[in-house]
């Protein structure tokens, strides 16, 4: 499948270096200390913090003296892709995916601030269309600012891909992941300009690396952009009083 | 490394070759490969080390044995071979040496054409024997079966356990020759039996001084 | 649900409103709280539907799938019901520690629809002994602000309502093979009849009085629940006890006119959201909120 | 079987409960009346002005350590600020799964509590008697021997042979006279006979 | 699914063979019905339970245990001593009691995995919802009370079986309780009320035959001192007045049958009591 | 008093009564438990039995149903026997899968067993059809020598087993199952598995009581009709000279011939 038209258009209509739309929410949940909602495209996820608090269970071992025990957990909503999942959890994929995301939040995250205490971020895919680990690692650093935890700045997560074996294209689609091709995954902190994870599906060229790397990078930056915005947007919301209220569509009232 | 070798002939009343080699394993403290005839088995010792609360003795330290098949998990007869080898091992080791520790012996089964569990109990004895743990007497371990014809054949192979209708493994400590372990399968009478097990007795006076010839000639790798 | 600790007092005080009819959200003993119900919002699922209750919140995907009957019930297409208790509803639930939870939810759910006369299972067959549908109906445990059990059985109840399953025709039958087709026209679906599916009430005993609608405190405080399955004609499907304590058999015998009662409230007021919300989607292009609302 | 003894089942009636009838252990008491809680035989204990209604059970009670109880323990582990057992017997009352019990350093003794070295106290397989301690801990008993009648009481001697006490920081062994040193409880004549 | 290795394997799919039956191939579910509506097979009266035979101390190594049949349905269970919660760091102030419910794999016609199913873990925790009321779960903080049982033989009511049985089991292992716990089960099918339904019964009672008719099974747990339900469980589809009424005969029942829980426990003390005083 | 002793030193609670000759249950060394065997004691099941050894209790439920014979083998049906260890039985097991000892004594019972029933006598239809037996014995008390009893509840359910007459039909694929005809398995031998703990190195205990197992520096179990022997298995531990072996085949035989005549009452005495 040709991933790029003539005209220079990709399969869902964007440009080679345009971002799918995000839409995000920060404190979609009360209970949780920091929770966000993350829409890139049709990837939809949701991310909410606990702590820090007191190390848990067998975490207690594992905690070390000088920094905060960061915990993850990836999981899919069974009904998240197209073929049903069976299980939502603990499947290689998914343990792995938890891996990676403590890799790139620990790197944002100002661990030595909290000594021996423990920070839960879970994620949860509610809809899977691609760069899954990217929205989760953006869902992520929106729903540690909304939890307050000291952050050296954000988690910013983008992927890409070539097409044609020239054009650099960003934020991939699932449909793009799967028709053919490796794909570029990044982690970053883009106001510094570190790189906390990389991930490649398959073999670059090395010609074409620093491209797609460069593409990917850009795209983090970008999407820095949004997220900052809809901190700030988010921030001066929550100066106002708000509550549960807000009932005004289909709506229950007995 | 030579291996030793015992007679080159297989005759009904001689034990296959027998092969061994020690310190085969860099990782554990002691190991041992051991091969009669085809079958082959590579024995591994870990151990003294510290046990889980829940597997602890006060006076005694407990014995691991762990078996693993030539491909894929274990599974429900593995787990027998497993209990024996573990029970055969733990009246060797002189366990009351290391209270409260764990001691595990891994045997890997490489090949089986008849006698693994013999052979596994040898390679396992070896590989403790390398490992300097001290030990209340040794084992060895013999195969035999008895042939539709009624005849007893010492340490078969593959060819000839298809014309069996028992396979017997008795182990016998090196100190008063008596019987450590017995495991059969087949149907067979009393003095079958008894046969078997007189016959198996002189073989394991061999096995025992290959046992010798080994150590003689690792002794000075040992120091 | 996320480790609640009240105090004696805070307990007395919640017993107190209990007593007086007025609950410390100002609700009375029978009223429940403001429920949110959107529905059509996972695109991967046949059917779906978010409930929000206060603080509660539940998300159910339908998907369907082509399976063969059970041979001992050959004309009938089976449901599963899987629940699946996200971390993040509490740090608890991470890994397996929402499963016990997880199977007493999905059991309930099971026996409450496992009466032909809620859900005809015969409606699922393609072929008798041969295919049918599989209904799986999932459910995503996202808040637990208490009445889980209630907030779930609407969202399910909506999900279900909500879902297409696609026509089939059977096309070649020769030798015992059968040949599937689908209908080349994505909308070309069928609905499930959720007339008779019922809705869960839970009544938690706090005092001397029974409440509906219980926050994770009032849970808390209760020492005793009671959990009814009820259809929109008042029929009971199931009913348990679901927490520790005990009840008089008169208390337990008011207790069922409650909830029976409150039942067909229930099932009536998500009928009326249903149709609203359904009227809301057949507009052009309907908007959809998810979690951005 | 006499006919004054009273076999009661969980849930039955007891008596009445008021200021001559008081609630006592194996009974509870709901809307003013006494029942049992245990399978077994009712005893009534009289007190100066009340009768205390109790339940004994007819055979070992399902319990577990409480704060205040004297328990056998068997030694299993010690290091050099505590040590670790398992709880055998509860009382007179035989346990059928033992729980884990702690000995801290600082209970060893009631006197030169910071002299305490507990290799000269205790050793692994070594039966003591000690007394529990409020929970700090979910899932271990805090066990305390700072008293005379508590510590070891039976202790095997590298023989294997069993040692007998000689002071209260001695114990030797009657075949090779060695004298080992353990933190030795001043056994009482009746419980000498139980154990 | 992985393989199990941890047990002797049949083939991959193998069938129960009631499935092939010659003759009467479908087996009308509704064929009994006319006959159970005028009398039943075991000729009881509608309201009449089944003989119960209850016996403790079972199980040597348990602490305390019961075996219960009612007629076919035979039930055992095990209770042992308070251990420690795995993985709990919290106090509790209650302690807690660790219910399984198992059916033997040769107990219901179809045979039964090896593995706890849905089914089973449901009545578990039914069973431990039923005796929780009835247990001084204050005495023992922090442990929780192992309850095993096992169905050795399922024909119907197997449930209130299990949680009679458990009831006697805890009181033989002298653990505090506030009362003893005996439970019933009934089936509903139109307006006819079948009281401890056999195995037939209770899929008759289960599957309706006409719109809009009273179906289903309902078990429940009373304390009989107290006359306080502990449990009660409901399935099928009926109305609020049958099942208030279905929960009148039940208690009436479990009243019934808590003296020969009782006597059943007496009998074993002073069985006890008479062994030691030899 | 005793009970604390014994639960502080088993060894020396059990050396003094040995020292007497005599167990703590009463015994002499070499006597055995009574066995009590009780033939088709469940319905629901193809065949049952339920056996004790004094405290030790199994029971054996076989369910018949019809598979798909294996590739190499197409002609012979299944045996699946499992032993279970459930955790009701003793406060030594949890719940779960099975533990290790559960394994060993399956394995066990399957080899001393395996020669009970011609497995080509359960084929229905050549590579079509055949009988699958699975057979699970369940302890329900475990007080010592439970492979034993598993043993004599397998061979005892084994006899009572009584399959229905089933017809396959090549062309349809499909068997026929005829409820009213039944019959019997045919059961080839009747093994006795009997079991020894040695104490103390030295001692040797017949039947021991799951203390007495516990406590032993050895086991050894034979397996045997009264003739032949199907096994003898010692996994290790403290050695044996063979006149202690020879001694304990033949308190094995002599039991097997006992426990076989008590099989023989028990099926016969199931109401045909």
């Amino acid at each position: 499948m040709e991933l790029l038209s003539d005209q220079g258009l990709r399969l869902d209509g964007r440009r080679p270096e345009e971002l799918r739309n995000i839409r995000c929410k920060l404190g979609v949940f009360s209970q949780a200390d920091g929770s966000a909602y993350l829409e890139q495209g049709n990837t939809k996820v949701l991310a909410t913090v606990y702590g820090p608090h007191q190390p848990r269970g067998q975490s207690r071992n594992k905690a070390p003296h000088d920094q905060v025990f960061v915990n993850c957990q990836y999981s899919m909503a069974v009904f998240s892709t197209g073929e049903r999942k069976r299980r939502p959890r603990g499947d290689r994929k998914s343990q792995e995916m938890s891996i990676h995301l403590r890799q790139a939040l620990v790197a944002a995250i100002r661990t030595e601030l909290y000594p021996r205490s423990q920070l839960d971020i879970f994620v949860e895919v509610l809809q899977a269309d691609g760069g899954n680990y990217c929205a989760c690692v953006n869902a992520a650093t929106l729903a540690l600012v909304d939890a307050g935890v000291g952050m050296r700045e954000y988690a910013v997560a983008c992927s890409a891909s070539l097409a044609n074996g020239e054009v650099a294209l960003v934020d991939v689609s699932h449909l793009e992941e799967s028709s053919g091709g490796s794909n570029l995954t990044v982690a970053t902190l883009p106001v510094s300009g570190q790189v906390a994870l990389m991930e490649m599906s398959q073999r670059f060229h090395s010609d074409h690396l620093p491209k797609v790397l460069e593409r990917a990078i850009e795209g983090c930056k970008d999407i820095h952009q949004i997220l900052d915005g809809a901190v700030r947007k988010h921030v001066e919301e929550t100066g106002r009083a708000s509550g549960w209220g807000q009932v005004d569509r289909a709506g229950i009232a007995l | 490394m030579s291996p030793s070798t015992s007679s080159e002939a297989v005759e009904d009343q001689k034990l296959r070759p027998f092969f061994c080699e020690l310190d085969v394993l860099s990782r554990p403290d002691g190991s041992a490969i051991v091969s009669q005839g085809d079958t082959t088995a590579i024995a591994g010792v870990y151990g003294p080390i510290e046990a889980k609360p829940n597997k602890t003795y006060i006076e005694k330290a407990a014995i691991e044995a762990i078996y693993r098949p030539k491909s894929g998990l274990p599974c429900v007869p593995d787990r027998m071979s497993e209990s024996t080898l573990q029970h055969t091992f733990e009246a060797a080791i002189l366990t009351t040496a290391h209270p409260r520790t764990l001691i595990t012996i891994s045997i890997q089964e490489m090949q089986d054409s008849g006698g693994l569990l013999a052979c596994a109990i040898n390679a396992g004895c070896l590989a403790i024997m390398n490992s300097g743990l001290p030990m209340r007497f040794l084992v060895a371990a013999v195969n035999c079966m008895i042939h539709e014809n009624g005849d007893i054949i010492l340490d078969p192979d593959e060819k000839q356990l298809k014309e069996s209708c028992a396979v017997m493994t008795f182990a016998f400590d090196n100190v008063n020759k008596n019987i450590v372990s017995s495991s059969t399968d087949g149907s067979f009478s009393e003095t079958q039996y008894q046969e078997a097990i007189l016959k198996c007795r002189s073989a394991c006076d061999e096995i025992f001084q290959l046992y010798r010839d080994i150590v003689k000639k690792y002794a000075p790798s040992m120091g | 649900m996320a480790g609640v600790l009240l105090s004696e007092a805070e307990k007395t005080f919640i017993l107190h409103g209990v007593q007086s009819d007025l609950r410390n959200d100002g609700r009375s003993r029978q009223d429940y709280r403001p429920i949110e119900l959107e529905l059509d919002i996972v695109t991967h699922a046949n059917g779906s539907a978010r409930v929000r209750l206060a603080n509660t919140d539940v998300l159910v995907g339908v998907k369907t799938e082509i399976d063969v009957p059970k041979p001992e019930k050959p004309e009938e297409g089976k449901v599963e019901f899987f629940v699946d208790c996200s971390a993040n509803a509490t740090p608890v639930f991470e890994g397996k520690g929402g499963e016990e939870l997880a199977t007493e939810i999905s059991n309930f759910l099971a026996s409450s629809f496992a009466s032909s006369m809620s859900f005809d299972l015969k409606t699922l067959c393609i072929i008798k002994g041969v295919q049918c549908w599989k209904l799986y109906v999932d459910i995503l445990i996202l808040e637990c602000g208490g009445n889980l059990f209630d907030a779930v059985s609407l969202a399910v109840k909506a999900a279900l309502h909500n879902t297409m399953v696609p026509r089939v025709e059977t096309v070649a039958m020769d030798g015992g093979n059968v040949d599937l087709q689908l209908s080349g026209d994505p909308y070309d679906c069928w609905r499930l009849d959720t007339k008779n599916m019922p809705c869960l009430v839970t009544l938690s005993k706090i005092g001397e009085h029974f409440i509906v609608d219980s926050t994770a405190e009032e849970e808390e405080c209760s020492m005793a629940s009671l959990v009814f399955s009820v259809t929109d004609g008042g029929r009971l499907n199931s009913l348990c006890k679901t927490s520790v304590g005990s009840l008089h058999p008169h208390t337990l015998a008011e207790a069922l006119k409650v909830g029976v009662d409150v039942g067909v409230r229930l099932n009536k007021a998500l009928d009326q959201a249903l149709a609203r919300e359904d009227r809301r989607l057949e507009a052009d292009k309907p908007e959809r909120f998810g979690f951005l609302k | 079987m006499n006919n004054e003894t009273l076999v009661c089942v969980p849930g039955q009636r007891l008596s009445i409960a008021d200021k001559s009838h008081l609630s006592g252990r194996g009974t509870y008491e709901r809307l003013g009346y006494i029942y049992a809680t245990l399978a077994g035989v009712v005893k009534v204990v009289k007190q100066d002005k009340a009768s205390l209604i109790e339940v004994r059970s007819s055979n070992e009670q399902s319990i577990v350590p409480a704060p205040g109880d004297i328990v056998t323990a068997k030694i299993t582990l010690v290091k050099q600020r505590f040590c670790k057992c398992i709880i055998k017997c509860i009382g007179d009352t035989v346990l059928s799964r033992p729980y884990r019990g702690m000995l801290r350093k600082e209970d060893v003794r009631a006197t030169e509590k910071d002299k305490v070295e507990m290799i000269k106290c205790f050793r692994p397989g070594d039966i003591i008697l000690a007394r529990v301690l409020p929970m700090t801990e979910v899932h271990s008993y805090q066990l305390s021997t700072a008293e005379d009648e508590l510590g070891v009481v039976l202790a095997d001697s590298e023989e294997g042979m069993s040692m007998v006490p000689v002071s209260w920081t001695e114990m030797q062994c009657p075949k090779t006279h060695i004298k080992e040193l353990r933190k030795v409880a001043k056994v009482l004549p009746e419980r000498l006979s139980t154990v | 699914m992985p393989s199990d290795n941890r047990r002797i394997q049949g083939p991959e799919v193998s069938s129960p063979y009631c499935l092939f039956q010659s003759g009467n191939k479908n087996v009308d579910v509704h064929s009994g019905r006319s006959e159970v509506l005028s009398s039943r097979k075991d000729s009881r009266k509608f309201m009449e339970h089944r003989k119960i035979y209850l016996k403790t101390g079972v199980v040597s190594q348990a602490k305390g245990s019961a075996y219960v049949e009612f007629d076919n349905t035979k039930v055992i269970c095990s209770v042992f001593d308070p251990r420690e919660i795995p993985n709990r760091i919290e106090y509790s102030q209650h302690g807690e009691l660790f219910c399984v419910f198992k059916f033997a794999p040769f107990s219901c016609l179809t045979r039964r995995a090896h593995q706890q199913d849905a089914q089973e873990k449901e009545l578990s925790l039914c069973l431990k919802r039923a005796l929780e009321p009835a247990v001084c779960r204050h005495e023992f903080p922090n442990f929780q009370v192992d309850i095993y049982v096992m169905v050795l033989e399922n024909d119907g009511g197997s449930l209130a079986a299990a949680i009679t049985c458990a009831g006697l089991a805890l009181a033989d292992a002298h653990v505090p309780m506030y009362d003893l716990v005996t439970a019933a089960s009934l089936g509903v099918t139109g307006d006819k009320l079948l009281m401890d339904p056999v195995e037939e019964e209770e899929s008759l009672c289960q599957n309706p035959n006409k719109e809009n008719q009273n179906h289903g099974l309902i078990t429940v747990a009373l304390m009989g001192a107290h006359t306080q339900v502990t449990q009660m469980w409901q399935t099928g589809s009926m109305t609020a007045a049958c099942v208030s009424d279905a929960l009148t005969h039940l208690v009436q029942i479990c009243e019934e049958t808590y003296p020969i829980a009782q006597r059943c426990l007496v009998k074993s003390v002073v069985d006890t009591i008479s062994k030691k005083a030899q | 008093m005793a009970a604390q002793y014994k639960s502080i030193h088993p060894v020396k609670y059990y050396r003094d009564f040995l020292a007497q000759d005599v167990r703590p249950d009463g015994r002499t060394p070499d006597k055995t438990r009574t066995v009590t065997v009780n033939a088709n004691s469940i319905s629901t099941s193809d065949g049952s039995a339920t056996v004790r050894i004094g405290n030790t209790t199994v029971i054996c439920g076989i369910k018949a149903e019809l598979g798909k014979p294996k590739a190499d083998e197409p002609e012979s049906g299944f045996v699946v026997p499992n032993v279970e260890l459930p955790p009701l039985c003793s406060p030594c097991f949890r719940p779960g899968p099975p533990s290790e000892e559960a394994q060993v004594m399956t394995c066990f019972v399957a080899k001393a067993t395996s020669g009970m029933v011609d497995l080509k006598q359960l084929g229905i239809s050549l590579d079509n059809l055949a009988w699958v037996l699975h057979i699970d014995m369940i302890c329900l008390d475990y007080d010592g020598c439970v492979q034993d009893a598993c043993v004599i509840a397998l061979s005892t359910a084994l006899r009572t087993v009584k399959l229905p007459k089933v017809d396959y039909d090549e062309d349809t694929k499909t068997p026929t199952v005829h409820l009213n005809q039944r019959t019997s398995v045919d059961v080839k031998s009747s093994p006795v598995s009997t079991s020894f703990a040695v104490f103390d190195e030295e001692i040797i205990l017949s039947d021991p009581t799951a203390e007495e197992e516990s406590l032993s520096s050895a086991r050894l179990t034979v397996v045997t009709d009264g003739k032949s022997i199907f096994s003898v298995h010692k996994p290790g531990g403290s050695t044996l000279t063979e006149v202690q072996l020879q001694d304990c085949i033949s308190i094995a035989k002599e039991r097997a011939n006992l426990v076989n005549e008590m099989i023989r009452v028990a099926v016969g005495s199931v109401k045909r």
